[in-house]
C-alpha cells in the first residue's frame, strides 16, 4: 500500500480538488511558484493551475482571510493560508467576527465557503512566536466548524471534505511535526465526514483522546503500556467542531478512565472542553477516576530545545497521566 | 444602461464645445438638452426616500421601537445615491454601521429594513442583525458591519469573485474617516491594488469618528491623498452634491469595470444628527452644524431641479409623497409584524445543521 | 454607606491611581473630554489629568494595544481601552504574542505593565458584533492574568490593583450590564488581590461558580431557591488567572453539587476550564452528580430582544441547573 | 555628542563653499580636514563585526549548534551602523525576525548573543528567546521579533514614554519592505505621526519578502512613498552605503529629539544570503544577486576609507584582525555554556511568581 507524507497527501487533495472545482483558488504569503509554502504543501500547484488560482499575497494576515471571506460569500470557494499558527492572531476579526459570524447575522442569506489552514505546534525550536496552538479560541468562537488531521490519511479526507462538501466556514488546521510523517493514503477520492472520531487503537483500560502530534505520542505510550499489560485505546477526535462526543462515551463506558491529551496550554484549552463533555454527556456515571488532562504547561513556547521539550506533553508526561487514573 | 448619461454628456459637452468648470453644473447642461432627465428626477426621488426612511427611524426609535442602537445616513445620502447610481444590480455593495443609506440606494426594501431594525422575522436578516449587519444579498449587498473598517478587507474578496469568474462586476466599498486609520483599511486597499481588483473605495468623510475629529488623529487633510501609498487614483468630491459624486463615482467604476483596477474616491460630507443613538453631538461647533445643515444635499438637488425646469413644484410635491406614503406603509408592515420565535436563535449558524441547545 | 454605580467606582479608581502616579496614562478611542468613554468610565479624567494623560486615539486597535505595550515596556503604567470586547480580535496578535509573550521570550530583562479594558457581553440588542464575551481566549494565552469584576466594589479595587501592584500585563474586562448597577464602595482607598475568590453568598447545599452579570443573575436565584428551602452558595472567581480554586473546592466539600455559570458561549468557553479544574483539584471525591456548565448557546449574539434572550443564561436556566445537579 | 560630525561637516561645507553633491563624498571631504576621522573608523569596525558575527552564526549553524532557524543579517550591515551610529545609549531601538544586526548596532555583546542563539543559559533571554526574539534591554533594545510588522505598533509606545517622561530619546524603528504590508505598519505610523513621537521608522528594503518580489505586492515603487499617507517626510537612501545612512537618518534623528515627529526611511539594501536557515534564493536572478554583491556594504567602506587615507591597510587589518579573534572569544564562551536547567521553562512568565506544572 502506497505510503506518503501529511504534505503529500494534503497536496494531493488540492489538486483533486482544483481539478474538480474552479472555484476553489488558494490565497496566502508565498504559496505559489517561488516558495511552494512555507511547508512546501502547495508545492506544483500554481504550476498547474496558474497565478490567478495559487494567490501569492502581501504579508496581510487581515486581508488574506478577509479577501477570502469576500469571495466565499460571492460563489468562489477559497482555501486561504496563514503561514504560521500564532500570526493567526492578526485575522482573529476576520475569522471570529466576520467568517464565523456573517451567515448568522445575515439571518441566512449567505454562506461563506471558506477554508481557512494553518499550522500549528512546537517542538521545531521556532520560540514563541512560530510554536503556539491556539486551536481552542476558534473552538469557542460560535460559526466555525474545525478539523485537525493527526495523519496523512485523514489529512486528504478531512481536506477534500472541507474544500467540497462543507459549505460553513473550516477552520483546518495542521501540526508542523505531522507533516512529515507518512502513512497509507489511498490513490482513490474519498472523503472523511467531520464530526466521526477515530478510534487509533483499541484498548479496553483506559482511554485516551489526543489530537494532533499527541495521537503519535499517546500511541506510542500505548505501545509501552502494552507491554505492561495494560490495554489503552487511543481516540482522535479529527474535528474539534462537530465532536463527536459519542464515540468517546462508548469508549469510557467500557474503560471508566479517562486521560485527554493536547499540545495547547492546558489553561482554557481544548481538554478542559472534551473534559467537561465527557462529564457531561454520560461519562460521570461510569468514571472511576478523574479524568487528567495533559497538556503544554502554562507558558509561552521557549526557544531552547531542553526548554520546549519540557513545556510540552511527551510520553513520559502521558504514561503517568494513564498511571495515575489506573491507580 | 446606467452610465449612459455621462457618457452623452460628455459627447455633446465635446461638440457644443462648452466650456463649464463645476461638473455639476455641467451635467445639468446636458439635461437642458434633455438628456436623461428621469436619470435626474430618479436621483432625487431615492435621495428621498434615504432621507424619509431615516427620519421615520428616528421617529421611531424615539418611540422606543427600534432596540439597541443606531446610526443615521442623515445628511449624507448624496454619496450612497451618487455612487450606486452607477452601479448594476449584479455588482456589489460594502456597507458599514451607517449602513441603511446603501442598502436602500442598491435596492433594498423598506419594509423588511424597518422590520429588521425593529427585530422582526420578517426582516431581512430575520431579527438576527438588526441595524448593524442589516443586508439585502439579493440586491448584491455584502452587509452593514459592525466593525468598524473590516468591510474594507472583505470587499476585494467579492472584486476577486468577480474577476476569476469573469463577469463585470464591480464592488463599491463605503467607510468613514475615521475608517480609514485602521489597518484593515491599509491592508485592504493594497491588496485591492496589487491586483488590479474592480473596487471603487468610497470614504464617507464626514469630519468626525464618534467625537474624535479627523483633524486630530491623521496629519493629511484629505483621506484621499492615502491613495498615493497604493499606486491608485484618489479624488476628493462633493459628498452633498449627489450629481458630484455620481460623475465622480462614474470614472472609478469605468476603471474597475474595464480591469484598471480599484480607486479611493473621498466624499466630503456631514452627518446631520449625532453618531448614534443618544449622541446629541456637542463636541461640533454650532457654526459648523449650521454651515453644513445649509449645504442639505437634498434641498439642493431639489432646488436646482426645480430652477432649471426639469422638475415643477407639482411633480417634487407628488414623488415626495408618493415616498411619504411608501414609507409610512412600510413602517405599518414592520410594526405589524410578529416577533421572531426564540428558538430560531439556534437557526443559521450552519449552512445544513441548527445549533442545539 | 455610600453607593455608587460601577463606571464611578471604576471613574474613581483612575482619579486615585493617576493622582499618585504620573506613569499612569490612558490611551483609547473616543475617552477624552469629547465622548467620556462610549460608557462614560473615563468621564472628567481628561478635564483633571490633561490630553497629554488621557490620549484619544484613532481607530486603531492594534496600534492602541501594541503603543500601550511599547510604553509599558519603557517605564510607564499605561491603561489601554478598546471600545468594545468584540473589536478586541484586531488587537489579538498585540495582546497574545506581544504583551503576553514578551517577558517570557526576553528571559526576564523587561516588564510589561500595561492595564488592557474592554466590556464584554450582550442584553443590549447591539447584535454580533457588540455583544460577545472572549474572556476565555485570553484565559487561554499563557502570560496574561485578568480580571472581571461584578460589582462596583470588586471593580475599584480590583482596578487599583491592577493599576498599581500587578507589574504584569493584566486584561480587566467589564461587563456592560454591570456598569450602572450600584453598590457599596468605600470613599477609602482599597485594593483587592488577585486570585482570591469571593463568596457572594453562603449555602450549603449546591455551589453556583458565575462571573460579571451571572453572579446577579444567581444571587436572583439563590434567593427565589431559598423560598424553596434549597441554600445556594454564590462564588464569584473575581479573577481568571490566578484564579482562586481553593475557595471553590472548600465550598464543593461541603455541597458536593456545582452549576458554573458564565456569559461566553459554552464550547470551550470559561465554563469548561472551571469545571475541569474542580475535578482535578480534588472536586471529584465530593461530587455527588456531575458539574452542570450554564452558558450561552454556541452561537453569535443575536439583535432582537427574544433571541438574545434565548441565547445568554437567564434565572430560568440557572435554576433548572440548580435542580438538575440537586436531583 | 553623536552629531558633531554631521553638524561640523555641514558648517565647514558651508565655510569652504564646497558643492559637492554626493553626501558620501561630502562627508568624506570634511574628513580630509580630518573631522571625526574616529567615527568613521568606529563605523567600519562596526560594520565588520556585524558582518564576522553573522558569518559565525553560519558556520555554527551549519554545524547544527544553533537550532531552529535563522535570519542573517549578511549584506544589510549599513543599515544597522549608519541609523544606530546617531542614537544614545539611552535611545531605543525596535527590531525584527533579521535582528542580530540591529542589536549589535545598538550595543549588544557577541558572547550573550552567540549564548541566546544557541539555546544556552548564558544567553540574554536564557535560552528562551532565539534569534527571533533576541535582545538586550540594558542597551534600550526593544526586542527581535517573530511576528512581521508587530514591532511597529510598539515603537510608538516607547517614544511615548520617551515624550511623556521628559528626556529626548528617540526610538528607532526597523522593518522589512514586506512589513511595510501589514496594517500595523500603517497603525503605527499613523499614530506616531499624529502625536508627533519621536519616531525614526527605517524600511530595510531588500526587494524580497521571503520568495514575494517587493514589486509583486506594492504598486509603489518606493516604501517611502507611503509617507505621505501620514503626513510625515519619506526619504529613500542607499543602504549599502553606511555613510549616506549616517546621514539620512542624522536628519530623521534629529528632528525626532527636536519633537517634529516621526520620519519614514527607506533604504535600499539586499541579502547577500537566502531567506532564512534552508532558503537558497533561487528566486531571485543571478545577474541582481551579482549586482548587489557588488556593491558589498563593507567592502566600500573599507575600500574608501584606504583610498582617501582615512585607513591604512595595516589599520584595515589589524582591525578586522581584531573583530575576527573577538568573534571566536565569543563564540567560544556560547559553545561552553551550560544549556538551561529545564524548570526554568516556568520562569519569566510573572514579574514576581513562577508558573507551576
Ligand atoms: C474597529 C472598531 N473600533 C471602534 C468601533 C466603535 N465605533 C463605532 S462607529 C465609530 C466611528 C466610526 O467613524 P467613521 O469611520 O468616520 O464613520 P462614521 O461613524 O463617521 O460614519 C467607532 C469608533 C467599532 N465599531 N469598530
Ligand atoms: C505577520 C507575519 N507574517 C508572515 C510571517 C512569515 N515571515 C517571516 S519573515 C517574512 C518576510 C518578511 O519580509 P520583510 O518584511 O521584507 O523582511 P526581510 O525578511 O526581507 O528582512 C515572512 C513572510 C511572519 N513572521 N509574520
Ligand atoms: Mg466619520
Ligand atoms: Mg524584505
Amino acid at each position: 500500500m502506497r505510503e506518503i507524507m501529511a504534505i503529500e497527501a494534503l497536496r494531493e487533495a488540492f489538486q483533486e480538488e482544483m481539478r474538480n472545482d474552479k472555484r476553489v483558488v488558494l490565497i496566502g504569503e508565498d504559496i505559489g511558484s517561488k516558495w511552494h509554502g512555507a511547508f512546501k504543501v502547495t508545492q506544483g500547484l500554481a504550476a498547474e493551475f496558474g497565478e490567478e488560482r495559487v494567490r501569492d499575497t502581501p504579508i496581510s494576515e487581515a486581508a488574506i482571510i478577509g479577501t477570502a471571506v469576500g469571495a466565499a460569500m460571492t460563489g468562489l470557494r477559497p482555501v486561504a493560508e496563514i503561514m504560521f499558527g500564532d500570526l493567526i492572531a492578526l485575522a482573529m476579526d476576520a475569522i471570529c467576527n466576520q467568517a464565523a459570524k456573517i451567515r448568522y447575522m445575515f439571518g441566512g442569506q449567505v454562506k461563506v465557503p471558506v477554508v481557512i489552514r494553518t499550522p500549528f505546534g512546537g517542538g521545531k525550536s521556532l520560540a514563541a512566536h512560530h510554536s503556539s496552538s491556539f486551536e481552542a479560541w476558534f473552538m469557542h468562537a460560535a460559526g466555525l466548524k474545525i478539523a485537525m488531521p493527526s495523519t496523512p490519511y485523514d489529512s486528504k479526507g478531512l481536506l477534500k471534505t472541507a474544500i467540497r462538501n462543507i459549505d460553513d466556514p473550516v477552520c483546518f488546521f495542521e501540526h508542523k511535526l505531522c507533516y512529515l510523517l507518512k502513512g497509507h493514503v489511498p490513490e482513490e477520492e474519498y472523503f472523511i465526514p467531520f464530526g466521526e472520531a477515530d478510534i487509533k487503537r483499541e484498548g479496553a483500560d483506559v482511554t485516551i483522546v489526543a489530537t494532533f502530534l499527541m495521537v503519535h505520542k499517546s500511541l506510542k505510550v500505548a505501545e509501552e503500556m502494552a507491554k505492561e499489560g495494560i490495554s489503552v485505546e487511543v481516540i482522535d477526535p479529527r474535528t474539534l467542531v462537530p465532536f463527536d462526543i459519542k464515540t468517546i462515551i462508548n469508549s469510557v463506558k467500557k474503560t471508566g478512565r479517562v486521560v485527554v491529551v493536547s499540545e495547547d496550554i492546558k489553561r482554557a484549552g481544548i481538554t478542559a472542553e472534551i473534559a467537561s463533555q465527557i462529564m457531561e454527556e454520560g461519562g460521570f456515571d461510569y468514571l472511576d477516576a478523574p479524568i487528567k488532562r495533559v497538556a503544554s504547561l502554562n507558558t509561552p513556547i521557549p526557544f531552547s530545545p531542553p526548554l520546549e521539550d519540557y513545556v510540552i506533553p511527551n510520553e513520559k508526561r502521558i504514561a503517568k497521566a494513564v498511571k495515575e487514573v489506573l491507580a | 444602461m446606467k452610465d449612459v448619461l455621462t457618457k452623452k454628456m460628455d459627447d455633446s459637452a465635446k461638440e457644443n464645445n462648452v466650456l463649464i468648470e463645476n461638473k455639476g453644473f455641467k451635467i445639468l447642461v446636458m439635461l437642458l438638452m434633455d438628456v436623461e432627465k428621469n436619470k435626474l428626477i430618479e436621483m432625487y426621488r431615492k435621495l428621498l426616500e434615504l432621507r424619509r426612511f431615516e427620519e421615520k427611524c428616528w421617529d421611531l426609535f424615539s418611540q422606543n421601537l427600534i432596540p439597541g442602537t443606531i446610526h443615521l445616513y442623515l445628511g449624507q445620502e448624496a454619496v450612497a445615491v451618487g455612487v450606486c447610481s452607477n452601479l448594476n444590480d449584479a455588482d456589489y455593495v460594502q456597507s458599514t454601521h451607517r449602513g441603511h443609506g446603501h442598502c436602500l440606494a442598491k435596492g433594498a426594501k423598506m419594509d423588511k429594513m424597518f422590520a429588521e431594525l425593529m427585530g422582526k422575522a420578517t426582516g431581512y436578516c430575520k431579527g438576527k442583525g438588526g441595524s448593524m449587519h442589516i443586508t439585502d444579498a439579493s440586491v448584491g449587498l455584502l452587509g452593514a458591519c459592525g466593525v468598524v473598517g473590516a468591510g474594507i478587507v472583505i470587499a476585494p474578496g467579492a472584486a476577486l469573485s468577480a474577476k476569476l469568474q469573469g463577469t463585470d462586476q464591480v464592488v463599491a466599498c463605503f467607510f468613514g474617516d475615521g475608517a480609514s486609520n485602521t489597518g484593515n483599511f491599509h491592508e485592504g486597499l493594497n491588496i485591492a491594488a496589487t491586483w488590479d481588483l474592480p473596487v471603487v473605495f468610497v470614504c464617507e468623510n464626514n469630519l468626525y469618528a464618534m467625537g474624535t475629529k479627523q483633524s486630530d488623529v491623521m496629519k493629511v487633510e484629505n483621506v484621499a491623498e492615502r491613495a498615493a501609498a497604493y499606486g491608485i487614483p484618489g479624488v476628493i468630491c462633493d459628498g452633498n452634491d449627489v450629481v458630484d459624486v455620481y460623475k465622480t463615482a462614474y470614472e472609478a467604476v469605468k476603471r474597475a469595470r474595464e480591469g484598471k483596477g480599484p480607486t479611493l474616491i473621498e466624499c466630503k460630507t456631514y452627518r446631520h444628527k449625532g453618531h448614534s443613538r443618544f449622541d446629541q453631538g456637542k463636541y461640533r461647533p454650532e457654526d459648523e452644524v449650521e454651515e453644513w445643515l445649509s449645504k442639505d444635499p437634498i434641498a439642493r438637488m431639489r432646488e436646482r431641479l426645480l430652477s432649471m425646469g426639469i422638475l415643477t413644484d407639482e411633480d417634487a410635491s407628488r414623488i415626495e409623497k408618493k415616498v411619504e406614503d411608501e414609507v409610512e406603509v412600510a413602517a405599518k408592515f414592520a410594526l405589524e409584524s410578529p416577533f421572531p420565535d426564540p428558538k430560531t436563535a439556534l437557526d443559521d449558524v450552519w449552512v445544513e445543521e441548527s445549533e442545539s441547545e
